[in-house]
Parts: C-alpha cells; sequence; structure tokens
C-alpha cells in the first residue's frame, strides 16, 4: 500500500491524465465485452462463463489476419465477424440444450468450451505469448495533455469502443430489432406472441454478444500481449461489471467499466499489489448496499 | 351442508385500518374484518380485488403499510412468517406448494419437524420419535395414507393440493387459510376436496378462511363470506345477505340486479 | 367459411387439468364471446388457441390448417393476433415502438395497418405515442394492446378479457371500438366474464365452466336464459 | 432419506479404513499413497460444497475461500506459533468458523447468480490480500519452508505411509459427519429450503439461521480438507486460494452427482484420474477435459452417480433441477 504516492498522484495534473487515460482505455474495451454478456443474460437468462474465450479468440483472428494483411482495421473487423459466427455457433451447437437447466449444467458446458478453446489456441498459435504490436500508423510519439502521457493509439481505443458501445446503445434504442430484443429480454412470450422468432432472436444476440467480444478482443489485441488464457481476467473482471451495474443493464455496465477501469487505473499507483482486490471490494460493497447491483431489476 | 355461524364465539382474528401498497397502487386500502373462533370464511371477489394479498398480509409474507393484525389478542402486525406460523396460522396456497423431492410421508414429517425444530436438530436423527406416528395421522386425515410412500412430484393434482393443506395442518393451527383449494380441479373433484375440507374444519375444531371462485361451493359451505374489490370490503354478511347485496353483484358480476333477483 | 375451430381440446398445467374436451367455432366475421366465471378456463382456451398452451389431446384448426401445438409466433404469423389477459404491453417501450415492434407486413406484402391507420382508429393513442407504455392508464394499455396486435395485420383476433380491473366509462369505450371492429368486418373471438360487456359487441356466445363448454347460443339468447346466466355466469 | 443405522455407516467406514491401511503392505505404490492423500483433501473440500449446493440449493462459486482458508491459517500458526498440530487444527478451525459467519451473513441474503459471484468475489478477495501481503503470507512465492512439529499424539504426519492413513481416517470421519447432518431434522430443513424456501418458511423454519448454519459448517468441512492438503504439499500456496479450486469442486459436484451422498467423491476421483491419466498422455489436457465434460453434461445430463442410481431404479436423495 502506498498511499502517499497516490496522493502525489493526485496531486499533479500530468499523472492524473495518464491514470485517466490508461483507467479508461481499460474501462472502455471491458464495457464491450461487459455489455455483450449482461446483454446475452438481459435476453436469455443465460450466464455465459465463455465470454472471456470470445474476446480471446477475437483477439488471435485480428492477429492472424493482421499479420496477413497489414491492415489493423481488417484484423479488427475479422475479430468481429468471426466471434459472431462463433457466437451463433456456441448457442446453437451446445447453450441452446441446457436453456432452462440448472446454472451449474451451464457453467460446466462453458467451463469445457473455455478449457477446449484454451488449448485450441495453444495447437493452432503455440503456448507462447505473443506481441501484436502498435499498428505503423500509430508508431508516432504520444500526444502531451496538461503534462501527462496519451498515446494517440489509446485515443482511438477509447473513441473506437465509444463508438461502437454508442453504436449498440442506438441500435438497441433506435431500430425495430433493437426494440424488439429490449422486449424480449422483459416478456419473450409476447414478443414470441407477435409473431417474431424467438429461436433466431437469441441466436441473434450471442451473435452481437460475440461480436463485441470479439471486435474488444482485436482492438485490444496491439496493447495487450496474447495468450492462451488471456480471456479468464477479462471475464472475472467483466462479471464484476456486470454484477455491479445489475445483470441486463448496459448502461450500469458502462458506469460500472468505466468505474473498473479507474480504480485500475488509480489502484496501480496507491496499491500495486491490490488493484484486483480493490474490484472485489467495490463489487461486495455494492451488492451488500443493492443486491441487484446499479441499475438491476430485482430478479429470482 | 351449511354450518350456523357462531356469532357468539370471540374473534379470533380481528384485522383493522390494512392497507398496503404497491408502487402507486394500492392493493389493500382500510380493510377492517372480524373472523370469529370456530367459523368457516369464504373470501370471494373479482381478479385483482386483492384477496391474496389479503392472505399474504396475515400470514407475514409481506408487511402492511399500516394497520393492525390481532390473532386470539395479539398484535402480530410485521412479525415474520416463522413466529406467525408457529403462533398457529397454517397456510396453503393456491399453486399446491410442498417439497416435490420427498414423498407424502417424508413431506409430512418434515413439516411436523420443523415446526417443533430447535437448535438440537443437529443432534437427531430424521425423523424423531413419534413424527411418523403424526404424519401419518394428519395423512389419514385428508385421506393421503395409501399414498405416503408416493414421491409427491409424481402425485396427482388434487392430492397435491391435499398434500399442502395437509401441511399446513400438520402445524396444528387454529387458523387455517386456503387460497382457492379447488383450483385447477375438474367439477366431481372439487366437492371431494371441499367435502374433506368441511369435515377437517368440523373435527379439527378449526377456524378456517378460504378464497374461492366457484360460487356453488362458496354459497354452500361458507358461514360468512366477505367480499373484496380493489383492495377494499365490499360486503360481509351471511350467504343469503351476501347473495341479495346489489353492490356485490354490480361490481362482481356486471349483470343487471333486477334481472337477477330470481 | 370457419375461421378457427377448436376440437375437444385437454389441456394440462403439469399434472393438473384445466380443460375438459373444449371446442368451439368461429366463423369469417364473426364475434364470438367465450363467458365464463373466472378460473373456467377461458384464458387457457385462448392460450392453447394462440399456441402458448399446448393441448394434451383434441386439435386446433386454423383457416382448414391443422396447427395444434404450434409456436405463438407460427400462429401470430398466420394472422392469428393474440390480445392477453392484463394486456402484457412492453412497459420501458413506448407507445409507438410497442405498435413498431409488433409491425408485419400483410399476406400480399402489404402494411395493411401502417402507424397512420391505426392512430386513426385509436386517436387516443396518438398524442401519447412518445410516452412509456407502463405509465399508461389501464384502459390505454388495452387500447394499445389491441392497437399492436392489430399492426399484424390479423385474419382473427383474440381477445383475453378486454374488460378486467378497467372502470366502467373505460369499458364502454373499449366496447365502442369493437363494435367499430365488428363493422369492419374483423373475425373476434372475446373471452369475458362480463356479459353485459359483450352484448353489443358479440353476435353469438359459449359459455365454459370448470373447464368445460357448457351452453352455446346467440347472445340475445343468453341473455333471455336466466337459468344459464345465474347458474353460470351470476351466483 | 432411508434411515441407514449410524452403526452400520461406522463400521464400513472403519472396514475402509483398515483396508486402506493394509493396501500399501501388497503394493508399495507411493502414487497411489499421495493419490488417496490429494483425494481425501479434495473430497472433503467437494463434499462440503454439495451441502451448499446439492442439499441447500445454494450455488457458491467462492468455497475454495475456506479450503484456501484452512491451508493458510493451518501453515501460519504452525509455523510461526509453538502450537502443537491438534491445537493449530482447532484454531484453524475457529478462525474459520469466525470468517464463515462474515461472509455467510453477507452472502446467504442474495439471490441465485448474486449469491454465486458474491461468493466468488469474496475468495478473490482473499486471494487479493494473500498475494498482496507479501510480509505475512509470501505473496506469490506461498508459504514454503515445510511444517514443523509434524505430531499427532505421537505420530509423525511427515511418514507418506501415516499421513496416508489419517487423511483416509480424516475423510471417513468427515463422511460420517455430513451423513450425520443430512439425515438430522436439520438436514431435512436443507432440503425444505432447497425444494420450496417459501413453502419452509411457511412451515416454521428460519430460513436465515438454518442457511448461515449450513453455510459455516460446510466452510468447517472445506478448511479441514485445506489442511489435508497443506500436510500434503508442506506449505501454503496461492493456487491452492485460487478461483480454479471452486472450479474443480463444482467440476467433481455436477460430475459424480450433486443428488447422491457420494456424488462428489465420486467426482473427485474422476477428475483426479483424468488428471493424471490425461497428462501423463497428452500436454492438451483442457481439450481432453473439455470434450469429456461436453460427452458427460450434453450425454448424460446428470452426474454419474446420479445417472447409475437413477438406472438402477433408485430415486437420488437431493437433486437440484
Amino acid at each position: 500500500m502506498d498511499l502517499d504516492a497516490l496522493a502525489s498522484c493526485l496531486a499533479t495534473t500530468s499523472c492524473v491524465v495518464t491514470q485517466t487515460t490508461s483507467g479508461l482505455i481499460v474501462g472502455m474495451l471491458l464495457f464491450l465485452v461487459a455489455a455483450g454478456l449482461t446483454l446475452i443474460f438481459g435476453v436469455l437468462k443465460i450466464v455465459n462463463f465463455a465470454h472471456g474465450t470470445f474476446y480471446m479468440l477475437g483477439a488471435y483472428l485480428a492477429y492472424t489476419v493482421y499479420t496477413a494483411t497489414g491492415s489493423y482495421t481488417l484484423g479488427v473487423l475479422a475479430g468481429g465477424a468471426g466471434m459472431a459466427v462463433f457466437g451463433v455457433l456456441f448457442e446453437r451447437g451446445l447453450i441452446s440444450r441446457v436453456y432452462g437447466a440448472n446454472v451449474l449444467m451451464q457453467l460446466l458446458i462453458c467451463y469445457a468450451v473455455v478449457l477446449i478453446c484454451d488449448d485450441l489456441v495453444k495447437i493452432i498459435w503455440g503456448p507462447d505469448f505473443y506481441a501484436m504490436g502498435m499498428p505503423p500508423a500509430f508508431q508516432v510519439p504520444p500526444w502531451f495533455i496538461g503534462g501527462g502521457v496519451v498515446p494517440p493509439f489509446y485515443a482511438l481505443l477509447i473513441a473506437a469502443a465509444l463508438l461502437i458501445g454508442g453504436g449498440l446503445g442506438l441500435a438497441l434504442g433506435l431500430t425495430r430489432t433493437g426494440k424488439i430484443i429490449r422486449a424480449a429480454a422483459h416478456n419473450p412470450d409476447m414478443v414470441s406472441a407477435l409473431g417474431i422468432n424467438t429461436t433466431l432472436l437469441y441466436s441473434l444476440v450471442f451473435a452481437v454478444g460475440g461480436m463485441l467480444a470479439g471486435l474488444a478482443g482485436g482492438l485490444a489485441a496491439p496493447v495487450r500481449s496474447l495468450t492462451p488464457g488471456m480471456g479468464f481476467s477479462v471475464l472475472i473482471e467483466s462479471f464484476i461489471v456486470t454484477v455491479i451495474g445489475g445483470m441486463g443493464s448496459i448502461g450500469g455496465a458502462l458506469i460500472a467499466s468505466i468505474v473498473l477501469g479507474l480504480i485500475r487505473g488509480f489502484g496501480t499507483i496507491g496499491f500495486p499489489l491490490f488493484t484486483d482486490g480493490l474490484m472485489y471490494i467495490a463489487m461486495i460493497i455494492i451488492l451488500v448496499a443493492k443486491p441487484s447491483g446499479l441499475f438491476g431489476k430485482e430478479i429470482v | 351442508m351449511n354450518s350456523p355461524a357462531q356469532p357468539g364465539g370471540p374473534p379470533m382474528l380481528k384485522i383493522s385500518g390494512l392497507t398496503k401498497r404497491f408502487g402507486g397502487v394500492a392493493a389493500m386500502s382500510d380493510v377492517t374484518l372480524d373472523f370469529a373462533a370456530g367459523t368457516l370464511s369464504a373470501v370471494i371477489g373479482p381478479n385483482g380485488a386483492g384477496k391474496s394479498t389479503f392472505f399474504n398480509l396475515i400470514s407475514g409474507a409481506i408487511r402492511p403499510d399500516a394497520g393492525q393484525v390481532v390473532f386470539k389478542g395479539e398484535d402480530i402486525t410485521g412479525l415474520n412468517r416463522a413466529a406467525i406460523v408457529r403462533r398457529g396460522i397454517g397456510r396453503a396456497f393456491q399453486v399446491a406448494s410442498f417439497f416435490p423431492s420427498m414423498t407424502v410421508e417424508e413431506n409430512l414429517m418434515a413439516g411436523i419437524a420443523a415446526h417443533r425444530s430447535q437448535w438440537s436438530d443437529l443432534n437427531h436423527r430424521f425423523p424423531r420419535q413419534g413424527v411418523r406416528a403424526r404424519a401419518l395421522e394428519v395423512a389419514e386425515m385428508l385421506g393421503l395414507q395409501d399414498k405416503a410412500a408416493v414421491l409427491s412430484a409424481n402425485l396427482s393434482h388434487g392430492d397435491q393440493k391435499l398434500l399442502d393443506i395437509a401441511l399446513a395442518l400438520a402445524l396444528e393451527p387454529s387458523l387455517l387459510l386456503l387460497d382457492e383449494p379447488t383450483a385447477g380441479m375438474g367439477p366431481e373433484e372439487r366437492w371431494q376436496m371441499i367435502e374433506k375440507v368441511q369435515r377437517l374444519w368440523q373435527q379439527q375444531n378449526l377456524t378456517l378462511i378460504f378464497i374461492e371462485h366457484d360460487m356453488d361451493i362458496v354459497f354452500g359451505i361458507s358461514s360468512s363470506i366477505r367480499v373484496l374489490c380493489y383492495g377494499r370490503v365490499l360486503a360481509e354478511g351471511t350467504p343469503d345477505e351476501i347473495r341479495a347485496n346489489p353492490a356485490v353483484i354490480e361490481a362482481y358480476l356486471g349483470t343487471p340486479v333486477e334481472e337477477d333477483a330470481a | 367459411m370457419t375461421v378457427l375451430s377448436v376440437e375437444a381440446i385437454d389441456v394440462f398445467y403439469g399434472s393438473s387439468q384445466i380443460l375438459f374436451g373444449v371446442g368451439l367455432e368461429v366463423q369469417q366475421g364473426q364475434t364470438l364471446a367465450l363467458l365464463g366465471r373466472n378460473g373456467a378456463g377461458k384464458s387457457t382456451t385462448m392460450k392453447a388457441i394462440a399456441g402458448i398452451a399446448a393441448p394434451r389431446r383434441g386439435h386446433v384448426r386454423f383457416r382448414g390448417t391443422e396447427v395444434t401445438g404450434r409456436k405463438p409466433y407460427v400462429m401470430a404469423r398466420a394472422g392469428l393476433a393474440f390480445v392477453p389477459e392484463d394486456r402484457q404491453v412492453f412497459p420501458d417501450h413506448t407507445v409507438q415502438d410497442n405498435l413498431i415492434i409488433a409491425i408485419k407486413k400483410g399476406p400480399d406484402g402489404q402494411d395493411e395497418w401502417p402507424l397512420r391507420r391505426i392512430y386513426d382508429v385509436f386517436p387516443l393513442l396518438e398524442p401519447l405515442k412518445a410516452r412509456q407504455a407502463g405509465r399508461l392508464s389501464g384502459g390505454e394499455q388495452q387500447m394499445l394492446a389491441i392497437a399492436r396486435a392489430l399492426m399484424g395485420n390479423p385474419v382473427m383476433l383474440l381477445l383475453d378479457e378486454p374488460s378486467e380491473g378497467l372502470a366502467p366509462i373505460v369499458v364502454a369505450r373499449i366496447g365502442e371500438l369493437l363494435k367499430q371492429l365488428r363493422q369492419t368486418g374483423a373475425t373476434v373471438l372475446i373471452a369475458e366474464q362480463n356479459m353485459h360487456f359483450c352484448l353489443g359487441v358479440a353476435s353469438d356466445a359459449v359459455v365454459i365452466d370448470k373447464g368445460q363448454i357448457v351452453y352455446r347460443d346467440t347472445i340475445s339468447g343468453l341473455k333471455a336464459n336466466k337459468e344459464v346466466r345465474s347458474r353460470y355466469l351470476a351466483m | 432419506m432411508r434411515r441407514a443405522p449410524i452403526m452400520r455407516d461406522i463400521v464400513i467406514a472403519v472396514i475402509l479404513v483398515a483396508v486402506l491401511a493394509a493396501i500399501p503392505y501388497l503394493t508399495p505404490s507411493k502414487a497411489f499413497q499421495d493419490f488417496v492423500i490429494r483425494c481425501s483433501s479434495m473430497a472433503l473440500f467437494a463434499m462440503s460444497l454439495n451441502l451448499l449446493v446439492g442439499y441447500t440449493g445454494l450455488s457458491s462459486f467462492g468455497h475454495g475461500l475456506f479450503f484456501g482458508l484452512g491451508t493458510y491459517t493451518f501453515e501460519l500458526l504452525m509455523q510461526n506459533t509453538g502450537l502443537s498440530l491438534p491445537v493449530a487444527a482447532l484454531a484453524t478451525l475457529l478462525f474459520t468458523c469466525v470468517t464463515a459467519i462474515v461472509v455467510g451473513a453477507i452472502c446467504i441474503r442474495l439471490r441465485l447468480i448474486y449469491f454465486a459471484f458474491v461468493t466468488l468475489a469474496m475468495q478473490m478477495l482473499a486471494h487479493s490480500i494473500i498475494i498482496s501481503w507479501v510480509s505475512l503470507t509470501g505473496g506469490d512465492q506461498g508459504l514454503q519452508g515445510g511444517i514443523p512439529r509434524r505430531f499427532l499424539f505421537g505420530l509423525s504426519l511427515e511418514n507418506q505411509y501415516n499421513l496416508y492413513v489419517f487423511s483416509g481416517a480424516v475423510l471417513a470421519v468427515g463422511l460420517l459427519l455430513m451423513r450425520h447432518i443430512v439425515s438430522t431434522s436439520f438436514g431435512t430443513s436443507l432440503r425444505m429450503i432447497r425444494d420450496n424456501e417459501a413453502r419452509a418458511a411457511f412451515l416454521g423454519i428460519s430460513i436465515w439461521r438454518v442457511k448461515l448454519t449450513v453455510f459455516v459448517l460446510s466452510a468447517l468441512f472445506a478448511a479441514v480438507g485445506g489442511m489435508i492438503m497443506s500436510l500434503f504439499v508442506s506449505g501454503a500456496y496461492p493456487e491452492l486460494i485460487n478461483w480454479p479450486i471452486s472450479g474443480d469442486a463444482i467440476f467433481a459436484i455436477v460430475m459424480g452427482g450433486v443428488g447422491s451422498f457420494l456424488g462428489p467423491t465420486v467426482g473427485t476421483m474422476i477428475l483426479l484420474l483424468l488428471n493424471d491419466l490425461v497428462t501423463r498422455q497428452t500436454e492438451y489436457y483442457g481439450l481432453a477435459l473439455g470434450i469429456i465434460i461436453l460427452v458427460f453434461a450434453l450425454g448424460l445430463r446428470r452426474g454419474l452417480l446420479d445417472f447409475i442410481t437413477e438406472r438402477l431404479g433408485g430415486r437420488p436423495a437431493g437433486g437440484i433441477s
């Protein structure tokens, strides 16, 4: 614990800017993953324990396409698209078979997929970690804002995540399909009674959730090292975000992601070994105060 | 089959000014009712009238916003479910509620043991002395003795409703609340059920309040009727008084009064 | 032409039988009232037709096709619109969004009930279109639920207890609306406790009690039959 | 709820432990003894979790907290104090009990999935504390340096054979105790809560009290499992309180069968056998295990012992459908 360091950091703008930026990229990437997780839970009442794996596979896919084509954009898009397809296959092939089953059975299925995918990654890409590196366009001197270091790529990441998140919000809020998805989260039987094929809808939701995780993985690839098993810490953090925000609430996930990102950003200064612990404490405190999360509705 | 009300009996249950709001909606407003000891009373009213809320408030499933529930002279308002059960109010549910992984006998033994539960529970193998005999006794009261060894999940719907009532009786309550004892039953089954309920009431010396939609049954067996509507008491009285009450006919049935006098 | 025919269906919830051989028919352009007390089996009958509760025995035929046990969305696409008991509008969505969700092309690819026409028929809804459906009054929600069903451009409408829980004046307004609809030649099945409400709305009636159909007649025939009414509908 | 006489269970347990003690005289396989020790530790842990999951319907994802707490507390007491082994073990149980009361009081009022996640968060919080409190716990290196004074009533547990028989005996006693718990009136109230919590409350059961009691009891058994593991590995390491520990226990109970009393023990054996066999054959342990899980979960749709019980026409004692 180093409270002096934290105090002196908070006293200088440069440190505040640097830590806020690094906190925000953590938070925004987390938001993309958690948004998919909470969306899937909101509509299907399924906790997708394999969601971190989507993120990992998205990152590897993006890495491969990037090294093959040299285009980072293409890499990220491939990560997103690939995981959308993977999400549908996962839903149709495995998870739809345990709808309504005990949550432990769902957990076990997802656990199996996590184990299998981690090893498949080892087989395909090897057990060592990869550093994809910054795309050439971003290998430029960082910006200095208020004395703080802000690499332009970080700004891109935050902007891209905001754009995707905003796009998702708009799509859910304004398009007919988005409205149907929100309605299905509330009352799937009535949605079905209005002539909408809910089986298809569930696959679509998994596709969107997978795509978001894949995009996040692709976006994160240049700033994270790629290893088999990289999905797990993301999974845990996005669970925390989902639970704090209230399961099923995307707005709640956004706020919780930013809070968690900032806890990480500043926690590394004040509590270098205990940043994870801070997140868990935040989660426990919030759930004790409000048992269904910040924006969650009471579920049975 | 009418049994006369006992107007002279002391009120077993006194409810005064009972009020409960959910969000902005008043589910129960200022309900004041007395139930005399030993009576068999029906609570009727249209859907959403607050009948189940009424039971939930008495049995401690939800806390009232205002008002009092006095049972045998003791104020039980706001006590939790377990505490109210221990004071002698048993309850059966609209959707039969029991322990599906247990047999009929085990259900009843569990209910009896729960009622007597103590910290020393960890010292005693289940079931304790005498519990099995008592369970079979309760099963017999409802004619379930032949099905004692049947897994309750596999019982017929009617028998599940009987088991639910038996569980309530296992507690030896003095007041029994039955929420639609005949819900989901075929025509003949209903009367068999209601005959059993009536027999219980007589033999066990119970005070019994039931919610029921079947008017033949309501008017056939109850000694007094309370009509709830939009969370308020619309009327109370004997079956004859209720039958003739214009407000009840209007609110409950939407049928013109004058044509129904016949 | 028979639009809907229900033949001797038995419906169970878990181990409990709710319907015992229920049968009825609805003709093209007919409005049939399914009357009965609370808990008599009206809602279950409606759900069995709409595909929400699958009958264990018996048949449901819609426009000549066997549809027993089909999923709700298949029934909706075949042209059967269901307005459930307690309305089930999407409370967090606006009125307009509730309607938009239900848009469905007609059989000929034509939007026969575009929003414009809905608002013409339900003028009360238009000024409320940006309001959250959960904040509407009961009567407004009922209108929205009916309007939403019409968005799907149905061949037939199933209304489950449209008057339930509404103030008399609102009930009258819903009644007017249904009369209007009847004049356009709509085919409707209404489940109701309130026979009065159905008098001007429906032409024929069947009475259900304890899960069985116990009486069939014209609605005026039922009105005149005090014995049936007091036995199955009144006290 | 068949009422098996307790004496019969005790006799069976004594015979099994005696057989276990005799085996090394027939075949001197160290690997087998290792297996039994690890199995005893994990089986106690998995069985204790099943008191929550299978019997009460409380799906905890963070039960490894108490397993890890057992290893660390015991190890710390043995290394830093002069307490004898049995006293240190009792002190460990006391500390676990207090922790479980606090954690339980916070967690048990949460519903289903929130309960699962908060228990997991509790465990991960403990893990974080252990990682960051380097001066006390050795951080990510764990507590090495062995366990001094490893004597139990004059018997050295440093001797592998002694530890092997001891572990087996502790498991047997643990199973007998848990068997007793689930066959008491208290055990019945657990099942009532799992089956139908509202009905149980309307029969006069104090839900909160029963849930907290079973939470604490199961934490104690988990801590015993942890202490055996600590004796086996001669230390305490962060992996023993990390999330996969809980994952293994969940795996064991779901694979073995939540509805059969011995299901988690069988599941633990399956898990450890798979572990040993598969890692010997291939480095892709996860791939193999994942496929086996899918075959089990989608094929049997229930634990092995539950499956067998049902096939034999019996009725599982529990079930969490």
